[in-house]
């Protein structure tokens, strides 16, 4: 094992430690700085697929925008702060089977696919220059329809979630 | 080296988990990071499959980019949402949520 | 290679043949002298912070018609040192249902934020930390780690003011970091890379040239970032106590005062890194100390004027300093990338980087103009209402007359 | 080497605080009682719970940063090879930032963009 593999596997058994917490732990806060950690976690991963451009970007929109939404929206919806009670359903074991089996199933596909093995060639020069990246998402002949339509979705999203967010007339409490 | 298999089965167990978040927690906020962890297992095969496979083209990053901003937007509404409905019923309990029920 | 041209690539060469020499592997020794320079850069980022604060509180004093520190040593030098000394001597007060973990992560976190960026600062043309190619994301990245301390203080110390603070405070951090973030785009733009060392390399003229208006909304996001007066909501004494740091004691509040020195000093390195042409000077490439030295003297003069307006300008409300920042710097900003990106892309065939300067200046004035002209008119507009109600006669109590006066 | 750089400044910057409050802490008096552990509000007794509930104008903040950071992300990679754009390029990054800033105004109309 080489001291690459080691470390993927520390960040990976981190990263899904972490997720676990996110999932099973009683108080939303807690499950909050779990995802965090979880979320730093898939950062680093991303690192080590030699993407420092994801690597960062994780960092800046997941961790540094949506994670602070996520806490934000945990202190605004006060009554489950504490957190008393059960967290999960109460027919938990079933969605626990189910995600066991898909999870097997996942995996026994995939090892059958026979690029399952196939090791990491030496990156391409022209893969690690953003300005190429950056020229492919003006291409009209490659990306210039997604890039125009992400700015859409987001206007949408803003427009429409300022709009629920902000009913003044709302009940207040 | 790190094989292309680590990567693939590390984000099998990071959806599942994340799946099952989905699945099994009462806390509408709790679903949500859920789902954000399945987004984030689905990035890193994205990746992932471009760096094995792919290398040289940016379609892997284009859709890593898309999967952001649908992340994005996905957490703004839903989250909007959530505060909206807990400001008219004072839960985010999903199960106590069901209009049909009254 | 002569020690004075290159010290440090110089010693790292020479600590690595002596390590070679003891027979370390090449490979091994490589990853010592990394993790030794990071630690070397890391101590004396800390270390710096100590003459940070006596240069500080030397300024304010002076512009407070006082002398400052003076009694400890010469210049009264040695004054944070002796704070720094009796602050470790002082005792943690961990409030009663503090969640422990992350009120004890922020102080950590808060001071990681802001030294994490020195870490891609290109110093000179050979000192550096890491060269990465996403040098601006990072720094971006960093100070969401910082946002994150904040508000982990703000949610483990228990505490109504505190969680008050926090809230506010991210408000803020976050509201100001979309202007900067936007300005940022125009010195990328113009180097056409996201690396440090290449944007300053590339400034064979400075960018403040080239695009005052957006400079100077970087350098007012990066007053707001710091939470320095006039945008110190963070901690408005009067109002929220003290914000999120109102339950630390000890070093643990230390470390918040040290984070906020050191990123008021970060925040004045940028700017010189990405306006004002970084190490760049004459016969700095010859001589990579020189470029320190260059370096030194602009963050210098960029943090000697962030300090004169912490100590002229009174603190804003803060419905004021969200509308300056929603209503003003950040469709500003926009406009400003979109005026440069086209105006830039219109005389780029010229040829010619006189008739450029002399566009996108023309450019930046004009917007400047009309800029000031679009407050003007709000501003005149706001007044309006203020003045109708003065002429309704209010009954007011008459004073009454003091029966006696306690001096 | 670059990227292993910034991950061994990232812990020693993490570490140097750590370690200095750690030591601190060896250094310092350990004397707690119930009077002096109790939450700071001003001399009062606490009343209710600290984590008290927050209004929906910090969240409609966070909203529009999230919104902007994750477009600004797109842009980035446009800003970088801008010197090699053609004019069509750029106005179709101009078109992205027109469409950011019907956002802003969105907002700024309907009078989330006030302090109240």
């Amino acid at each position: 094992m080489t001291i690459q593999q080691v470390f993927f596997l520390a960040v990976a058994a981190i990263t899904l430690f972490a997720a676990v917490m996110v999932v099973s732990t009683r108080r939303i806060m807690h499950a909050a700085l779990w995802l965090i950690l979880a979320l730093f976690g898939v950062a680093v991963s991303f690192a080590l697929l030699e993407t420092g451009f994801f690597a960062v970007v994780q960092v800046v929109v997941y961790i540094g925008a949506i994670a602070i939404l996520i806490i934000f929206a945990v202190m605004l919806t006060r009554q489950v702060f504490l957190d008393v009670g059960p967290q999960l359903n109460r027919g938990w074991w079933i969605p626990a089977v189910l995600v066991a089996g898909l999870y097997a199933a996942l995996v026994g596909v995939l090892s059958t696919w026979s690029g399952f093995q196939t090791q990491a060639a030496a990156l391409p020069e022209a893969a690690s220059d953003l300005s190429q990246f950056g020229l492919a998402l003006v291409d009209v002949n490659a990306y210039a329809v997604p890039f125009e339509v992400a700015s859409v979705l987001l206007l949408g999203a803003l427009v429409g979630a300022i709009f629920v967010a902000s009913d003044r007339k709302g009940v207040e409490r | 080296m790190i094989p292309l298999s680590w990567y693939l089965i590390f984000a099998a167990a990071l959806f599942c988990i994340g799946l099952f978040g989905v699945m099994a927690r009462k806390n509408a906020v709790a679903i949500l990071m859920g789902v954000e962890l399945m987004l984030n297992a689905v990035n890193i095969n994205l990746l992932a499959f471009w760096r094995y496979l792919y290398a040289p083209d940016f379609a892997g990053w284009t859709f890593v980019a898309i999967v952001l901003v649908a992340a994005a937007a996905e957490t703004a509404v839903g989250l909007a949402l959530i505060i909206s409905v807990y400001r008219r019923r004072s839960t985010v309990v999903v199960d106590d949520l069901s209009l049909m029920k009254g | 290679m002569t020690f004075w041209n290159d010290p440090v690539n110089f010693i790292g060469q020479w600590l690595q043949s002596v390590l070679v020499s003891w027979g370390v592997a090449p490979d091994v020794a490589q990853i010592i002298l990394l993790v030794l320079g990071a630690g070397i850069l890391g101590v004396l980022g800390l270390v710096w912070v100590i003459f940070l604060i006596w240069y500080e509180r030397k300024i304010i004093g002076r512009m407070q018609d006082r002398l400052g520190p003076n009694r400890v040593g010469p210049w009264g030098l040695f004054q944070p040192f002796a704070d720094m000394f009796k602050i470790f001597t002082k005792e943690y007060i961990t409030p009663d249902g503090a969640d422990v973990v992350p009120y004890n992560l922020a102080p950590v976190l808060a001071v990681a934020g802001t030294l994490m960026i020195w870490g891609v600062i290109p110093f000179a043309s050979t000192i550096f930390g890491a060269d990465i190619s996403v040098g601006v994301l990072f720094i971006i990245a960093a100070g969401a780690i910082g946002e994150l301390g904040i508000l982990f203080a703000g949610w483990g110390s228990n505490n109504k003011y505190a969680l008050l603070g926090a809230f506010r405070s991210v408000a803020q951090l976050i509201s100001y970091e979309i202007p900067m973030v936007i300005t940022l785009l125009i010195p990328v733009m113009f180097s056409g890379s996201l690396s440090l060392q290449t944007i300053v390399q590339s400034q064979s003229l400075w960018y403040v040239l080239l695009a005052p208006v957006p400079a100077l909304i970087f350098l007012i996001t990066q007053i707001a970032e710091v939470g320095r007066a006039p945008f110190d909501l963070i901690e408005a004494e009067s109002e929220i106590v003290a914000g999120f740091n109102i339950e630390y004691s000890g070093l643990k509040f230390g470390m918040f005062f040290v984070a906020e020195f050191l990123h008021a000093f970060t925040a004045a390195l940028l700017f010189a890194v990405f306006f004002l042409g970084g190490w760049r000077g004459p016969f700095a490439e010859q001589f990579p100390l020189l470029g320190f030295v260059y370096l030194w003297i602009k963050t210098f003069a960029v943090y000697w004027f962030t300090v004169m307006i912490r100590g002229t300008v009174p603190r804003f409300r803060i419905d004021q300093m969200m509308d300056i920042n929603w209503k003003m710097l950040t469709p500003l900003a926009l406009v400003m990338v979109l005026v440069t990106a086209v105006v830039h892309a219109l005389v780029r065939p010229i040829g010619s980087p006189v008739v450029s300067l002399v566009a996108l200046l023309v450019a930046n004035l004009v917007m400047l103009v009309i800029t000031l002209q679009f407050i003007r008119n709000s501003a005149r507009a706001r007044r309006r209402p203020m003045v109708a109600p003065s002429t309704v006669v209010v009954a007011r109590p008459e004073p009454q007359p003091t029966q006696s006066n306690p001096e | 080497m670059d990227w292993l750089y910034i991950g061994v400044f990232m812990l020693v910057a993490a570490f140097l605080p750590a370690a200095a409050i750690t030591a601190a802490g060896f250094l310092a008096p350990k004397k707690p009682n119930k009077v002096k552990s109790s939450t700071y509000e001003c001399g009062i007794e606490t009343v209710g719970e600290s984590w008290v509930q927050f209004k929906a104008q910090y969240y409609i903040f966070g909203l529009i940063f999230l919104i902007f950071d994750v477009e600004l992300v797109l842009l980035f990679p446009w800003a970088v090879a801008y010197n090699k754009l053609t004019l069509f390029g750029i106005f179709e990054a101009v078109l992205f930032v027109l469409i950011l800033l019907a956002g802003l105004i969105y907002a700024w109309r309907k009078g989330d963009l006030e302090w109240i």
